[in-house]
């Protein structure tokens, strides 16, 4: 890029460059199988120091054919595999509704502290009382955060944590001789985690209607009275939406389905853009999730982990999985495991410990006054992209001049530049030429991108960012069909997804 | 410390462009009577040398297999792992990437993805592996939820040997779906082939059988899948630990149609629990059923190899309600741990690591049934973890190796293990971390306690 | 490159990318003051937890012009610096008489644990029993190793070790009432700090003549009869020497040197060639240093820290630097700091300890057998790699058919291609674009590059950098002008260090 | 292990394509006479699991900062440093590469080092800064012999409360050449500008002064340079605290021509007194005649930014026995953990950190000083570490608070800090890491064993 371009945030990790670029030629990564070589190994162990027993008869296999490196090779590919990924690290990532924000390298640190990450699940309570306490606080924080009285730290992911919220509102509803409420409504921009989690705790989901982004209340009242309120279980929406807007009116949603007597679900994607300023208890939902590893700053881990902990109103507390981590009269921490009408486990032992002590640490850092200060500025960096860029990228939610802005994210059919001939994935592409991380494609609506800078970058990257998304409307407008071929900077060029799934080779055989 | 970095001045700035006089109207959306106006009751900002201090102090106050000698396993142990493996993880490139959804600024995390699919393949002895799952209970649930889909059957023969938590997990996962579980009884700490077959029937779904089992015996697969074969159709599902595969028989080759399990021993940290990764592997002819991310190997442009994301058909973002799954973040820098183990290990380390575990155990036990008064709870095979019955409560044998900075083992008697065992058994296990010394302090203490 | 190319080991780490590659543009990363936003800070500090006490009259400056940047982009900053350096990590990296090998991980989680890396140099003896204990065993096991009686760990280099040593030879002499020896003899083809270490202790250093890139023992007595055998200090030589061969008359120019009176001194740089094969005290040496971070694998850190630690006879004892760290006769350790004849300290403190940390867990890790192992696949390696290359690279004093093989390095003068009309830089800076470190340049002799592939590259990768010079050499064949242009794909093209030296800009400026 | 990755069968494969038998003819320029046939005696070969046992063990032999309150300073200190220093420092591409012989293959070092020359001569106060030396002690050797080279004189005055290892190596490294070290007597713990005055004369090349200086006490570095400068071209050579300078005056702001000092304070780990890093900055005039590296900034051959080693031709690998200092590997990874420190402390947090420093310093001086029986040794001001003169013997003094897991200090009387005070002196340091709390423990135990 020149100069002014260049001296933007992620300006350039070419590293190390190998292969032959005078002959064009990319050079390719081998797998660690076709690396292999017999009789290589990466690491020893002490000399067995017992005699040997016998082996049991008829159980024995042979040696499996893991590969067969030596130690600096691994490292090698591991680092080399390092080099061909974009991370928020090195790139701007501001993918939608994922939240990539900056991972402080204190709360890594600390899930390493050989007293946390060297505790054995099934140590007795007395022994894991420091441990306790942060799985007890951290209950407590985000009991604080969405205005709700109980939390529970089982479920793994976001997703998990829908399908036990969903679990826990079907018991308490069997517990109320409310069997039959086996309805979830859910809008028809839910991310898809929603109703794939309705179906798997034997709930059937009805898509609710959106209008302008927003979910229509009449579709709402029309197919509560058409399956019978007393058939409804819940409605699960995400606020701030999944079209990156806060839903004013989610009270009266919330009273719709009360009077319904049914639950509301909060799907706590979005809670970044409004911590400190609203809480789920208040505008009416009964029972949420958060994802630890986009509202607390857990590492994304190129997928995982995460964690998804809920949070209810009492009401459900009985219901809520086990363990619980609990503070006796004495101060000290206990888990409860005897919880009569407990849904019963969602997985094994106590849950994503070190994950929560991540979450700990950022909650502890930030304090009240930080995440308040995290949604603003959350808010404020969306709001600033998608002023800068609306011109050129049409955003049909986006209007400051009438009073509408997005939360922490926004939304762009970029129409005027896709009639040029290019493709939404053609824009995509040409992005990672720049370094920049593609935002979230085709959700919640066709052609569209979700753009979600987070609070954590500086205006620096922000306008950086503006001038490389300029910069391709100038390219489409100038050469639309060059877009076809990018990105041309990688360490691949376009890969053929389509001939991956027609043929679908999952494993290495050589 | 709130980690954002845009100044007051750059705000003003922003403001501007925006349009906007305050924060305020960005927050206007918020109705006033919705809107929280207080402070959140949380402890006052700390600073990073806070948390230096407070974590550190927190951790202190923990005891477990850091300074203290662990005989504990029950379905998470005390392996060894290279530093590398610790040092690469924490490369920024992994830790901080989400889903590779764009394959081209992804290639790192999917190449290693799929190497991690090919080994979890080769551990389990099946055809495919998916790019890993929540942890081993949960693998397990969706392993019997694949099986019920694809047969279309209502029934589920779930062994008692089961790990309690995977036995729990799965209870919880299919009490609200019109399907029937059936607990196989063991007899001697193993569930017969016998006992399979006079369960089995038309509508049965899946057999899951875990071995080694939540005693550490190993289970009779075979028979017991062969059993479910019977019946055409029956997916015959084992739970199955990688490390084990090493030296053993591994699923496929006694005829498991999928195989699911806990990868933590494969590098992964204790961690109280968590996070773990889920190990997912199946028949070929699951492909398009399995939950889960997969990642394909394909050519790019140019005919390079290239990986991506594939049959995303089967994931809730594009099948909504019929998805095969609704897992959307998974373990992913659990699974890239659990590859570089593997492959830092290699195919003979690995080998190694489970010979060691196998003769360790077997030492162990061999000494502590000599002891007068103790002997071993069930007489069958076993690999790196064993049941003792104790002359008296296990509640005190524990206790006093605590003195001594051993973990002597788990009761299963407690609530943590499901209440399963009798009020004298101790469950042990052996890794290749412990050695002959430390065995031998174990075998002192229950010596003193025993007779 | 081509499959089998790019089957090669270090294949490609090319990044993240960005920029605008249409354009042939490259990114450009700014300086973190260049970055500087009025107000940002990437960490923070507790409250002050006392009162403020008045600062002192007249004393007090301004704050200091540091660069201000929020956390974030300091990790994204120094993330994109990392992509823009070659490493052992992620490339080949045969830089001669610097022995770049694997750097074991476990060795810098030792030399990072609290028990080690938080201890007061000025912690009494009793505190740090465990620190003082790797520090004898270290300093046993490098006697063992070279041979001699006595070492010492002081010296913070391969350089300062130098120093060192000829300052203990200097005290040594006026010891013996000869202060007169003030003439240090060292080959032509010595390392420049060689006679750079004799000017810092006030020595003179004649140069030998080599001959076939050995020593000329002629000259060698030649010299010192001209300027008199009582006034010569030392011969200084590197065995195996700086052209990759070891001497195999070294045990004769020992005897020549010490019939003078004189002592030799053995540059141990090169001891990765000859561990376990033979020993400096054997073949005649009286002092030498050892360079942790080239034999015993302490990482080079973009330039250090390494460790020069010297061995000596016992004659040497009494003079060597204080602190000596002893065994007490109840296996106690101690430091010991009062030795009348010492030349007293050469640095503040006690040393490089985490450096020797380093040092201690890799001989360990080898033990006996792995050094000797060591030494062998070093000679294997760079065996073969001159094998394979001695057609077209032409080496002077490389000719297995005449039994002529090389150590652990070796040297070419690639006469053929440079006379094509490209230059020895044209070469190397091809290399980058293959992912290769260029070897070291012009020394021992002028065009020469010297290549040093060490024992812990795999056979796939020598095999790879066989073909990487294959090809440039068929490059230089077909298209000599285009190495000019190299290197084509790196994060800058070629730097201009006339300009730098011309014009010199030592610190940023805005 | 041994890190090697050659299998006996490529052996085979790369000796035959040497056209060699076997391993023995490579070493054939060995004369047999010379070849060492024994083994070596070591310890047996340790895998990785025993390496971490063992380096375990060792370290847990050790007490100090780790595992107590600490007010040692003396020249090193317990400073706190933010944990993604520890972490960027870990990559790869930095540790395992070299000095950046190549521009274009280490424009990453390069650049890092650049910053990190800039960032030392702000806080110099001055034009120029080197990319390190090896520590503190020879930074101020270096400096001294660049003075005596650019002077041609032959004398040197040091100031007599120079750290007391820096003075000692200076003894060493001026010891063989034709130059007297003259050693300026301190009163009241300073030495006063007078006495500069009373030492100079016109064959003086350098006037070596250290603030804080071995006492902690702040000198007149004014003072005593413009006495040295009363005659031309005396080298007035600060040795400065780089935190202390984010807070005080810097060499350049009092005159100095020269400064050179430890770099450790600027997030290097304590590390039993190394690794550290040694920092020089000088006047502009100097540039031709600097030990150590260089960094330049320049262009590339498309007129981008560049960076590069430069002006090489006053060192050793150029200029052999001429050159400026036989300097070859430096302290590279340190001074990009100073580097990456400098940066994420940026201006306000050096300056805070500095403060902090102070106050601290002066609050618990304060309490001790009111304590019956103590009192500050010194007068003069001070920046973060004092002396006390206690009513008993210190030995006794340090004893006590160890019980109590405090370090209280250092013994100046004691050979490790060059017997510079009397028996009962105590030199206590005070960073930003230490809390109200643990100066009011250590002032309790003064107070216990005072009266
Ligand atoms: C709106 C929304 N809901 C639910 C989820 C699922 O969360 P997880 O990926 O943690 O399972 C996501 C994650 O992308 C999301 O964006
Ligand atoms: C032969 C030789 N001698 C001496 C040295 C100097 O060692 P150091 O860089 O550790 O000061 C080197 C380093 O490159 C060398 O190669």
């Amino acid at each position: 890029m020149t100069s002014v371009m260049g001296a933007g945030p992620t300006p350039m990790n070419r590293p190390p460059q190998h292969g032959a670029p005078t002959q064009g030629e990319r050079p390719v990564e081998p797998l660690v199988f076709e690396k292999s070589v017999p009789g290589q190994r990466g690491v020893d162990l002490p000399p067995l120091d017992v005699p040997r027993a016998d082996l049991p008869d008829g159980l024995v296999g042979e040696p499996v054919a893991m590969p067969e490196l030596g130690q600096h090779d691994v490292m090698a590919h591991y680092t080399h595999l390092s080099h061909r990924n974009f991370s928020v690290d090195a790139n701007f990532y501001p993918l939608g509704s994922c939240t990539m924000k900056h991972n402080p390298r204190v709360n890594e640190w600390a899930a390493a502290l050989p007293g946390f990450a060297q505790l054995h699940p099934l140590l007795d309570d007395e022994q894991i009382q420091g441990a306790l306490r942060l799985l007890y606080e951290t209950r407590c924080f985000l009991q604080e955060i969405s205005g709700f009285d109980e939390a529970s730290l089982q479920p793994a992911a976001g997703a998990h944590g829908e399908y036990t919220a969903l679990k826990v509102i079907r018991a308490f509803f069997r517990h109320h001789d409310q069997e039959q409420r086996r309805i979830v409504l859910a809008p028809d921009t839910a991310h898809g985690t929603n109703p794939a989690s309705c179906t798997m705790c034997g709930a059937n989901v009805v898509a609710v209607r959106t209008q302008d982004g927003y979910t229509d209340l009449d579709d709402l009242r029309r197919l509560i009275d058409e399956h019978g309120p007393r058939n409804i279980a819940a409605l699960m929406i995400t606020n701030p939406n999944t079209s990156g807007l806060f839903d004013s009116k989610v009270g009266e949603a919330a009273d719709i389905v009360h009077e319904a007597g049914a639950k509301l679900y909060l799907d706590g994607a979005n809670m970044n853009a409004i911590l400190g300023k609203t809480r789920p208890a208040d505008f009416g939902a009964d029972v949420m999730h958060f994802n630890t590893h986009k509202t607390f700053s857990t590492p994304h881990g190129c997928g995982g982990p995460g964690a998804g902990p809920i949070a209810c109103r009492a009401e459900f507390s009985p219901f809520l999985p086990v363990p619980q981590v609990m503070m006796a009269d004495d101060g000290s921490f206990y888990l409860d495991r005897d919880r009569a009408q407990s849904i019963g486990k969602v997985r094994s032992f106590i849950g994503q410990f070190g994950v929560y002590v991540r979450c700990w640490a950022y909650i502890s850092a930030c304090g009240a006054d930080g995440l308040t200060n995290v949604a603003e500025k959350a808010v404020l960096s969306a709001n600033y992209l998608a002023a800068r860029l609306a011109d050129v990228y049409e955003m049909p939610w986006f209007d400051p001049a009438a009073g509408r802005y997005c939360a922490h994210e926004f939304v762009t059919v970029p129409r005027r530049l896709l009639d040029k001939g290019v493709t939404l994935n053609d824009i995509a592409k040409r992005m990672i030429d720049y370094g920049v991380h593609p935002p979230t494609m085709h959700w919640p609506v066709h052609d569209c991108l979700m753009v979600e800078p987070t609070e954590t970058e500086s205006k620096r990257t922000l306008d950086h960012f503006v001038e490389v998304m300029l910069r391709i409307a100038e390219e489409i407008e100038r050469d639309p069909e060059s877009l076809g071929e990018a990105p041309s900077d990688a360490p691949i060029r376009r890969a053929d997804e389509v001939a991956a799934a027609r043929n679908p080779v999952i494993v290495w055989e050589a | 410390m709130d980690y954002t970095q845009i100044t007051p001045r750059e705000q003003t700035a922003m403001l501007e462009a925006i349009g906007a006089d305050n924060m305020e109207p960005l927050f206007g959306a918020i109705p006033e009577t919705l809107r929280f106006r207080g402070d959140l009751d949380l402890p006052p900002a700390r600073s990073e040398l806070e948390l230096q201090r407070d974590l550190t102090e927190m951790a202190a106050h923990n005891h477990g297999p850091h300074d203290m000698v662990c005989f504990m396993g029950g379905g998470a142990y005390d392996h060894f792992c290279p530093v590398l493996v610790d040092q690469l993880i924490m490369r920024g490139e992994f830790l901080t990437a989400y889903t590779p959804y764009q394959a081209e600024a992804s290639q790192g995390a999917l190449q290693a993805f799929f190497e991690f699919q090919t080994q979890v393949a080769r551990l389990a002895g099946l055809d495919i592996a998916n790019a890993s799952l929540y942890e081993g209970a949960t693998a397990v649930a969706e392993a019997v939820l694949m099986a019920l889909n694809v047969t279309g059957r209502r029934r589920v023969l779930a062994a008692a040997t089961l790990h309690a938590d995977y036995l729990a997990v799965l209870r919880t996962y299919l009490s609200d779906l019109p399907v029937e579980l059936v607990e196989l009884p063991a007899d001697g700490g193993r569930v017969a082939a016998a006992t399979v077959r006079a369960h089995m029937d038309a509508d049965t779904a899946a057999v899951v059988v875990q071995s080694p089992n939540v005693w550490g015996q190993l289970e009779d697969w075979s028979g017991c899948f062969d059993a479910a074969h019977e019946f055409e159709g029956t997916c015959a599902i084992a739970v199955f630990n990688p490390i084990a595969s090493a030296l053993l028989k591994r699923p496929g080759d006694c005829g498991a149609d999928i195989a699911a399990g806990e990868g933590q021993p494969l590098g992964v940290p204790l961690s109280l629990g968590g996070p773990y990764v889920g190990l997912f592997a199946a028949r070929k002819r699951f492909l398009r059923k399995m939950p889960g991310r997969l990642i394909g190997r394909t050519v790019d442009a140019e005919g390079r190899p290239a990986y991506c994301l594939t049959l995303q058909t089967r994931e809730q973002h594009i099948r909504g309600a019929k998805a095969t799954s609704n897992i959307c973040t998974n373990q992913g820098l659990l699974a890239l741990r659990a590859t570089m183990f593997m492959t830092a290990m290699g195919k003979s380390g690995l080998r190694e690591m489970a010979e060691q575990c196998y003769h360790k155990a077997h030492y162990l036990a061999g000494r502590i049934a000599a002891l007068e008064g103790y002997a071993l709870t069930f007489d069958g095979p076993f690999f790196h973890e064993f049941c003792v019955t104790c002359p008296r409560p296990v509640t005190e044998i524990v206790e006093a190796a605590k003195r001594r900075r051993i973990l002597a083992g788990i009761a299963p008697h407690g609530r943590r293990m499901g209440g399963i065992g009798g009020p004298n058994d101790l469950l042990v296990a052996v890794t290749e971390k412990r050695t002959r010394a430390e065995m031998d302090a174990l075998v002192d203490v229950l010596e003193e306690l025993g007779g």
